[in-house]
This record gives structure tokens, C-alpha cells and sequence, in this order.
């Protein structure tokens, strides 16, 4: 029996796969189509202080392989998710992720303590790489003294442990990587979206009505891969990857570079089981190419490459 | 709500650009489900795969019939919707179904229902103009269409009832939109139900204000199912949205800002 | 009849179609498919100053929706380029664009230096964003500072009109191009590949022997297009537009982003008349979206965001 | 060179995963440029759209009859192969043909030829040893395969001249690989050819050091025709180059360092 379980900080996996923050709000759809205890983590939409509508629509365009979304961190608060979203996702043995936004430290901060404080989640991801709202923590996930800064000032707070999804936007990952590491991340989930957009040649404008919107899904997993294989070679932190997968073939080819779990986003747009089946069918796989179990297959490409650093 | 494969039954085209598709269950025992299905609600077809078309389409259920077989009408009019319409007598489709929150048909009682369709907007309103007919309400109906090779339907809708057929051409019909008839008819109906182009919808409402009746909203989809917040419009009481594909997409006339 | 003519500085183009460089050799092979003297203009392989073999193989691999390679700027050094390749294609009334890499700012300036003495070019291409080799030029592309300096100095030696290619794996698309505009440049081109890895899982281990290679093809056109359309809004420079088109469609949408002419890349490797078949095709579709001409087309998108901003 | 739809006219599983397909031209005038292909040249085959592969796949010519149809052995190995494994009879096919340079049989004259294929490598050698054998050259061939199911053409072989298989499991004639039958073997040839993946052209050649040779290599390719610098192999003589899908894939043994 191959085993699927795998162990990041504050998480014990029964298998790596969890779905990502966004596509999946807060479970309830998803729980009417099957058990989410099958799932190995849950990941929540974003959670800010207040309440957001978020952005005009259209909210989401089709691209080659993939799609853009303009959402804005729409939800309904972290008061509204602790009393009401929560408790039900507590139901599930299944741990819960939490990903926080902000416009100001203070409101990561913020929300942080709060759903630290509501004793239902296990863990914490720092969104800080939204590219769709200006006051969406984009600004922190360009600058690596503010990504370190909002980084530490969260961990002082709360004792979840805590991952940052870092921006693929962004010339250099591995300065992004080692600057949260330094800010005492626990982890890191990577990548968010890419910025894109797409024109929409009968009005002659972008079609979405934010202009611009996260670009996901398998188009953009090359790029994933190589971010996660380079913050692999660059920092010990542990590492929740994604970015277009749709396959067990995709979360193996995330583990050798160097993920130690995987989120899934976009697929389960296309396909609302995408996440059952890639654990139903993950054994067989990591079987076919030799690995007795999940742990054995993380960094299985960077094993000659010797020193994952902690610099 | 589940996820199904329907088998394609039969594929017709009744309209320019326009197709006409019986899609059967591969069970059984869905079929008792089916008959539940409320009109308004639609299926979240996968129409290819994720490299080709990562979006599933949604697509009105048109009919239902007493097998539980489920009509849908639709009109080419990008990639999805032609990969679909070539999808044959045999051919099996991934559906999410049924989707949304339906014409609360159950907690109506009315004698005479105004349905008011454009175009892609028509085929929700057969299935919602049977099942009231068969409860024995009366059925007014007007359809716009571009021009007269779009029409569809006219002979379904004229055995419902009163059936008025308008375009924007005038090829077909009266000439013009389906809110010139609005204008110009004095109508006597309980609840007007509309489903079209949100243009259509905003002028419809203006045109209807104060009046009981639901709209059919339409907005690029992503889940389908409610979780990805893709296709939200705000709520008329103050600050709050709803999810088009769950809340709707049919809600009532004054329950959202379009 | 509607007319395909743009006009950039330097460059009269028939039609605004080019290869895109990397794409299209030297034009010698491509010429025995068709008549070179129907594209707008021809994007050569870069030249650097001596002969480089390149990157060990394997150099490409697909992706969903695109591609990764990493050729690492292999050419025959500029003095064989000129004595041997320009000459071929001087034989076409197509206006040629030479693509100039280098290590240092001296090898560019020497490199433009001896193409501009050729004769035999009409534009510079500066790559300042090959993702494939170390010393391939990537710091000037992620650097604005040294980006604009290899610019000034190259366009105090030449007499051509420069167009630099940016890179699109930077976190402020618009600060780069407003630097090389800075720094003198005539035109843009824009965008070069995202750094991106596949693994192979049967070796365990990156499957281009370089580990990474730049991401092409469909899969990119949203960033592509996002960014066209973000240095659109904050620079004057024309921009030669290219990332995943491969159909008439994309060149429309890439000239209402705010491009002036765009380069075709990766569909070029799909089907070697993809430059032509999109050029038949373009007149038919400007029609159909209500334009008269190319020129019409460009920034059609813009146009109520008003002031193009030469800052 | 040129891009054409060729039509399959027969699609025929020949052994374990491996597909010999017959493609015709869509054009009666190209039937002689047809004989004129050479052996070891290759088609680069468009086997969909895209966004679904988005690079050609090279696939050699196994065999050209008179008609100028073409025939290409390959075998199901991933997305691509599999993808083209469903074409059948009537489906039309994007090909760039003829690409890369060949054996140069024409420049050869020889008593006789050994031919030393592996795997999928085996089908350009089956068009190079019926040219070569209808010029009067004796053919020895010895071709190595994994195990007993994936062994296609041994008749065809055997028809040419003498001809010897190996397996690596031994399921099928001898076992082992084709070098362990060159080191037994003391077989008398003017030329050896060989084909197959790049580890047993290094053991090949390795084993055939100074011996009139040549052999076809293998790379991922992009263009196919020169134009990309995919497809790279650096020339033994110094610091230069050979592009595989031009220059080659056909190299005298000792013309490349592999
Ligand atoms: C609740 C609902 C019910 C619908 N019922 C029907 C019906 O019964 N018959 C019918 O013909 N059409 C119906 N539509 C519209 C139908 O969904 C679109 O025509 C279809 O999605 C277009 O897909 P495409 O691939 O042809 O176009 P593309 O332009 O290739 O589509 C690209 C993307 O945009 C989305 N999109 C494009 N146009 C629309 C639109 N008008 N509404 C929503 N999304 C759109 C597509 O779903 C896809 O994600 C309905 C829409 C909604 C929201
Ligand atoms: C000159 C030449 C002639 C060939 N002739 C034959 C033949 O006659 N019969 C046959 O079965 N095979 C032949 N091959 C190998 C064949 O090209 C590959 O098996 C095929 O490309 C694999 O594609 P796929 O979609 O099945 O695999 P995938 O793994 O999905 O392919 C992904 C990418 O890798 C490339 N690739 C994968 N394996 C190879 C390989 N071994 N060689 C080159 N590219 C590869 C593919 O072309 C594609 O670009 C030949 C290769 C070359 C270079
Ligand atoms: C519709 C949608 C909504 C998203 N919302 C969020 C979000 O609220 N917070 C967040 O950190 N990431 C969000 N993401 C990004 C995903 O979590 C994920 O990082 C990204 O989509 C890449 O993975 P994928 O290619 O599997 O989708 C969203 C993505 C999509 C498609
Ligand atoms: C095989 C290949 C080789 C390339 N070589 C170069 C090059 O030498 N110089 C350069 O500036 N860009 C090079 N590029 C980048 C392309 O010119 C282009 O910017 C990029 O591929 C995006 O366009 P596309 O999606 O149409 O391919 C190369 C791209 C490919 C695919
Ligand atoms: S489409 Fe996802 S919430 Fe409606
Ligand atoms: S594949 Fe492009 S040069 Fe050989």
C-alpha cells in the first residue's frame, strides 16, 4: 500500500492534495457533490476584515489552457466566515487552511487574530500575491522588506502556523522565498496568478470589467514548476504548490521539484470531482514510477543537486 | 445538484445557427430527478477539455419530458457552443446539473403569465410556459428574435397560448423589440417572467416596474455551483450580491440591479 | 480595400506580420515554403559576436498550450550572419530586423555596430530578455538602470532606429519600458518568454538539459496582451506586440491592446504558414470588426483612456 | 520540402502499442516527388491543434510503394503517438515531408549492407534495406526489440536477406541487445546503418569504431526544418554543429558526437 500521507508544519496530511483558495468558497457546494473528508486539507476563499463586494463583472474569461479571474477578493468578512463558514467545514476531518488578505499590515494582522482565535482552522496562508485589487496585498508581495514585515508582524500574533502564497509577478522568487523565510514563514504556497487580460474584439475593450484578472490554470504550471524547483534550491521551507494542475501526473511532477503538498484550483472549475480523482488515482502513479510514498517523491528531481540551503 | 453523463439523443438545427438537443440519462433512476427539475434551472455542460475550453457553458434546460429527457437550445455563437453543436446521436456530455434556483413555479398560482424572451433567452421560458399551462394558467406570450431565419419555437409557444413573435428587422412578425409590444398592448397578466440580453431585461423591468415578475439573468460563469464568486450581481437591498448560479438565475424583478 | 500598411520608425511594413525572432532561422528555410515578400517584415535569429553553439539538448518541450525551449541564443556570429544570411534574404523588398544579444554592453554595441554597417538590415532588435543563458543579456532585461545604459550606448554608435524586446519576467512591465524609452530607444518589442521548467518523470529531473526554458505560444497571450496594453498607457514608443498569436483574431487583439505591428514565434513551429494564412486572413477580419485599416486598429482599445503619455 | 494533407487509407496494429499506417496523397501529381523520397528521411506530423500538442512529431518513413503512398510505423508512447494511433481511413493528416537528409544510397555501391535497428528505430531501416536490396546489395539485418509482442516486420526482414532478432527478455528470438550479437557474430559487410534510440547507437558505434557507418539520431525536434535549432548534435570535427531534423538525422558514424 503505497501511503499518500505527508506532513507540513501544523498539517498532517492524509494525502498532499487540498483545493485552492478561490475555487472552492467554503466548502459547501463542493459537499453536496462529495465527502470533503476524502480531501487532504481544505483551503478557504480569501478572508479580509470587512465584508467585500469585490470587482464588476465579468469576472472570468476563457484563455488557451487556462483562464483569467477578476473576483476581488470578494467575501464575506472573517466575523461572517468564523461564525457561519466555518463551523460547518469543522464537521469534516479534514484540515482547514485559511487565506488572508489585506490592504494594511494591521488588517492581516487583524484577520489573522481572529481566525486564529476561532479555534477552526489549522492553518494560515498569507495572501499577499492577489494581482486583482490595488488594496489586495499585491504591494507586499512585490516588495520583499514588506512581505517579511507583514510576514513577522503575523507571526508574533498568532501561533497557527503560517504560509505565504507568494506573486509569480515578480522578477526574482527566490529574494520573494527567502524574504518571508527570514520574516519567520512556516511555509510557502505558491503561485498565485498571473496578471493577464484579454480584449474582447467586438466592444474593443478588455473584456473583464477590471481591465486585468489572475491568469490560471495548465498554461501556467511550466512557470510554476520553476518557481517552485528554484525557491526548492534556495530555502528549506516547505512548500504548497500549484499552478495548473489537473492530474496526478502534475501533482508528481510539483513534489520532484520540490512541493511537499499541492492545491489545485482552476481544475475544479472544469471538473468539480478533479480533486477525488487525482488522490483516487495518485497510488497508482507514484507506484508506476518507483516511489513507495509520497514523502519519497518531494525534491525526488533535486536529490543530486545536494543542498536545499537554509540561508 | 450532481454531476452526470447525458447521452445526446437527437441534434436538429431549428434556426440559423441555432440547434435543438434531446440528451438522455445514462440511468435509470434519474429520471424521477429529472422530472424535478425546475424551468429556469440549467446544466454546466463541459464542452471539451481543459486545454481546449477550461469553462463548462451553461445552457437553460428547454424541456423535460416524460421520460426525463432533457431538451436544450442552443446557438453557436463561440468555440463551446460549436464544439457542442457537433456532438451526435450517441455522444455523451459531461453536465453539472440541475444548476441554480429555478421560476418558483410551485408557490405561483396565476391565471394569466406574460412570458417576454429574446433569443438565447426563449428556451427557458417553453419549459416554464408548459409547466404553467399545465396547471392551467393562461399563457401570453412574446418572442424577439433578430430576424426571421432566428425564429424558433413559434408553433411550441402559439400551442401554449397567445403567442406574439417580434424582430428586429421585422423579417418575421411584428418589427421591432419586445418591449414595442409592451408599449403598445395593453396586457392583462398575474406575473410577467423574462429571460434575454441583459439590455433586454433592464428595458423590460423599466418598462414593468412595480409589477410582480422574475428575470433570468446572464453572466459569464465560472463553478456553476456557487463557489468561485465569477457571476455575481448586486442586490437591490443595499449593499449585498447574489450568485447568479445558485441564488438565480431567476430571481424576482426587483431583487437585483442589472 | 483595406489596407495592412503600418508604418514604425524605420520601418515601411506592407503588412504589420513578422516572424518573430528565434522562430524563423534566417528566413533560407521558410523561403522554401513561401515568398518571403509577403511578410511585413523578417525577425532574425539573435546575433552575437562570435559564434555560440548554445544550450545541450534537449531544447524544447510542449506544453499545454505551448512550449518551452531553450535554443540559448545559438548563431553563427555576426560576421558570418552578415557575409552569409543577409545577403540571402536582401534579395526580398522585406524590411529586416536583426535580433542583437550579447554578455556586455560592449558586445551589443559591437554587434548593432556591424550590422548597421552591413547595409543590410532596416531595425535593431535588443534582446535584453533571453531567459536561456546566463550571460544571454537577462540582467539588462531585469535591471532598468543597465537597460536603458545598453540602450543609450547602442544608439549613439548606430544609425538604425532600436527597438529593445522586454522580458515579461519582471514585477513592473511599465518601469522597464519607460527606462529604455529613457534611454532612447525608437520602438518596443514585447514580450520574450517566461521562464518556466517541465520535469520529466521518468528521469525524475527537468527535462530540458538547461533545467529551464522560456514558455511560448497561446498559453502566454494574456500577459502578453496585458502587458502591450499596460506600457501602452504609459509610453509612447510603438510596440512590436508578440506571445502566442496564432491567429488573425490574436494580431487583432494585440493591436488594440495598443501594438503597432506584432511577431509571430511559436506558431511558426506548429505550421510554417501560419505568418501567411494570418496575413490572407487579416483584411477580412478588420472589416468584420468595423476597421478600415491597420492604423485604425491600434490602441482601438484605448481610445477613451485618452492620453498616451510620453513621461 | 513541403506542407501537404496526406489521407490514411489503413491504420493497422502491427504489434503491442505500435500502429503501421498507409497514407496516401491528397494529389496525384506529387506521386513522383514521393519516389524520390530517401530512405531515413522523415515526416514532421501535425497530429492536432495547439493547444493540445503543440509541436510536431517526427515520424520516419518505413516505406514508399509505387503508388507514392507512404508508410510510417510508430508506436503509441505519448499524447502525440496516441492521438495519431486514432486516425483512421479517410483522416487527413498535416505532414512537412520530405524532412532532413537521408541514407545517401545513391552514392552507395555495396555488396553488402548490415542494417542494425532497435525498437522504433527498426521502420526507416525496413524503406533503406528494400532500396538497397533492389540495387543488388545483400541485406544482413539484426533488430532488437523489448520482448516478443513489440516485434513487427520480422517477415518482412527475413524477405530482404538474412535477418536476426533479439529481445531483451529473451521472449522472442535471442536474448540481449543487438551489440551482443555483433560481438558473437563475425558477420562480413561493407557498410553498417543503424537506427534506434541514442544509448544503442553509442554502443553501436562504439562497438563498430573505424567501420564504414552511418546512423540516425534522435531529438525532440521543433521545426523540423531547420529554422528553430531544436534539434542540435555537435559535429565531432571541433566546435561545430549538425541540426538533426536538416543535416540529418542520417550521419556517417563518425560525423557526430553523440
Ligand atoms: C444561466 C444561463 C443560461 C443560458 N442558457 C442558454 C441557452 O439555453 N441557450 C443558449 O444558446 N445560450 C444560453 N446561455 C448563454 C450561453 O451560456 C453562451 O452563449 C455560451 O456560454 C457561449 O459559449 P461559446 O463557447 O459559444 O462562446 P465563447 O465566446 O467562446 O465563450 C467564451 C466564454 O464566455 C462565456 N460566455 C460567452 N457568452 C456568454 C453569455 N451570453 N452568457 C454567459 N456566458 C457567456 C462562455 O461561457 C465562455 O466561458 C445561457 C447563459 C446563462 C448564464
Ligand atoms: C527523425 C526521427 C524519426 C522518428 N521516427 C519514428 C518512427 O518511425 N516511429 C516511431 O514510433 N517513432 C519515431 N520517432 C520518435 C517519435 O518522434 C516519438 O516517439 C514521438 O515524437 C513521441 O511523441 P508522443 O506524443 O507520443 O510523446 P510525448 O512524450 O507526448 O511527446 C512530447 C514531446 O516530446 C517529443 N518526443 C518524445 N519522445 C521523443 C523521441 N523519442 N524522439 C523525438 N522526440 C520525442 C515529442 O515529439 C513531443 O514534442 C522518431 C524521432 C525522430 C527524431
Ligand atoms: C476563481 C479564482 C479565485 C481565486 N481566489 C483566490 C483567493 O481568494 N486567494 C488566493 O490566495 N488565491 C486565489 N486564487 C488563486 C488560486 O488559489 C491559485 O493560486 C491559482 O489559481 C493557481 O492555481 P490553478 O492553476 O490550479 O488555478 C483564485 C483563483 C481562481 C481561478
Ligand atoms: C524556439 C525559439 C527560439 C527563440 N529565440 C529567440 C531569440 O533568439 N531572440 C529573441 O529575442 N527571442 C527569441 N525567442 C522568443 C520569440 O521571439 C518570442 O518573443 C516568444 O516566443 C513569444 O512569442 P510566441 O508566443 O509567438 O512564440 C525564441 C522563441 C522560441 C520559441
Ligand atoms: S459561477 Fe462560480 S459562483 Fe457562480
Ligand atoms: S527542429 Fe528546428 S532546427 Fe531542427
Amino acid at each position: 500500500m503505497i501511503s499518500l500521507e505527508t506532513k507540513l508544519p501544523g498539517l498532517d496530511l492524509k494525502n498532499p492534495i487540498m483545493p485552492a483558495s478561490g475555487c472552492f468558497g467554503f466548502g459547501r457546494e463542493f459537499s453536496e457533490l462529495y465527502d470533503l473528508n476524502k480531501l487532504g486539507a481544505v483551503v478557504i476563499k480569501a478572508a479580509t476584515l470587512n465584508p467585500r463586494y469585490g470587482n464588476q463583472t465579468p469576472r472570468v474569461a476563457e484563455t488557451a489552457a487556462g483562464m483569467l479571474n477578476s473576483i476581488g477578493l470578494q467575501n464575506p468578512g472573517v466575523e461572517t466566515i468564523c461564525s457561519e463558514e466555518l463551523p460547518f467545514l469543522s464537521q469534516f476531518k479534514t484540515p482547514v487552511i485559511a487565506n488572508v488578505a489585506g490592504s494594511t499590515i494591521e488588517e492581516y494582522v487583524a484577520v489573522a487574530k481572529r481566525l486564529d482565535e476561532s479555534g477552526l482552522i489549522q492553518a494560515l496562508e498569507l495572501n499577499i500575491s492577489c494581482p486583482n485589487v490595488k488594496e489586495g496585498g499585491v504591494q507586499f508581495g512585490k516588495d520583499p522588506v514588506l512581505a517579511a514585515e507583514v510576514t513577522a508582524q503575523v507571526k508574533e500574533t498568532v501561533a497557527l502556523p503560517v504560509y505565504v502564497k507568494l506573486s509569480p509577478n515578480t522578477a526574482d522568487i527566490v529574494q520573494m522565498a527567502k524574504a518571508v523565510e527570514a520574516g519567520g514563514a512556516d511555509g510557502l504556497s505558491m503561485i498565485n496568478t498571473l496578471t493577464g487580460m484579454q480584449i474582447d474584439l467586438s466592444s474593443k475593450k478588455p473584456l473583464l470589467a477590471n481591465q486585468t484578472g489572475g491568469l490560471s490554470g495548465p498554461a501556467i504550471k511550466p512557470v510554476a514548476i520553476r518557481m517552485v524547483y528554484e525557491v526548492r534550491q534556495h530555502s528549506g521551507l516547505p512548500i504548497i504548490g500549484m499552478g495548473g494542475i489537473s492530474a496526478a501526473e502534475d501533482v508528481l511532477e510539483f513534489l520532484i521539484a520540490g512541493a511537499s503538498a499541492v492545491a489545485v484550483g482552476t481544475a475544479n472549475i472544469h471538473d468539480p470531482f478533479a480533486c477525488v480523482n487525482i488522490i483516487d488515482r495518485l497510488p497508482q502513479l507514484l507506484e508506476k514510477y518507483g516511489f513507495q510514498n509520497v514523502e519519497e517523491a518531494i525534491g525526488g528531481g533535486n536529490r543530486n543537486e545536494a543542498n536545499v540551503s537554509r540561508s | 445538484m450532481m454531476q452526470t453523463e447525458l447521452i445526446v439523443l437527437a441534434n436538429e438545427k431549428i434556426a440559423d445557427q441555432t440547434i435543438e438537443m434531446q440528451l438522455g440519462l445514462n440511468s435509470d433512476n434519474l429520471g424521477t430527478e429529472v422530472q424535478k427539475f425546475v424551468p429556469g434551472q440549467f446544466l454546466h455542460v463541459k464542452v471539451g477539455e481543459a486545454d481546449t475550453t477550461m469553462l463548462r457553458r451553461p445552457i437553460s434546460i428547454a424541456d423535460v419530458d416524460g421520460n426525463g429527457n432533457i431538451t436544450i437550445i442552443f446557438k453557436i455563437s463561440g468555440r463551446g457552443t460549436d464544439m457542442l453543436s457537433k456532438q451526435t446521436a450517441g455522444s455523451r456530455i459531461d453536465a453539472l446539473l440541475p444548476c441554480g434556483t429555478g421560476y418558483p413555479v410551485d408557490n405561483l398560482n396565476l391565471d394569466t403569465a406574460l412570458l417576454i424572451g429574446g433569443g438565447i433567452g426563449v428556451p427557458p421560458l417553453y419549459y416554464l410556459g408548459k409547466t404553467l399551462a399545465a396547471r392551467g394558467t393562461r399563457i401570453i406570450s412574446i418572442l424577439g428574435f433578430q430576424k426571421a431565419d432566428h425564429v424558433f419555437y413559434k408553433e411550441k409557444f402559439a400551442e401554449l397560448g397567445e403567442s406574439i413573435i417580434v424582430t428586429d428587422d421585422g423579417s418575421y412578425g411584428e418589427k421591432g423589440f419586445v418591449t414595442d409590444c409592451l408599449k403598445e398592448m395593453d396586457i392583462d397578466f398575474d406575473c410577467f417572467f423574462s429571460c434575454g440580453p441583459t439590455p433586454m431585461l433592464q428595458a423590460v423591468t423599466n418598462k414593468l416596474t412595480g409589477r410582480h415578475g422574475y428575470i433570468s439573468v446572464e453572466q459569464r460563469m465560472g463553478c456553476g455551483i456557487g463557489a468561485c464568486y465569477a457571476c455575481v450581481v448586486p442586490a437591490k437591498s443595499g449593499t449585498g450580491f447574489k450568485k447568479i448560479c445558485k441564488d438565480g438565475p431567476v430571481f424576482a424583478a426587483n431583487e437585483v440591479s442589472l
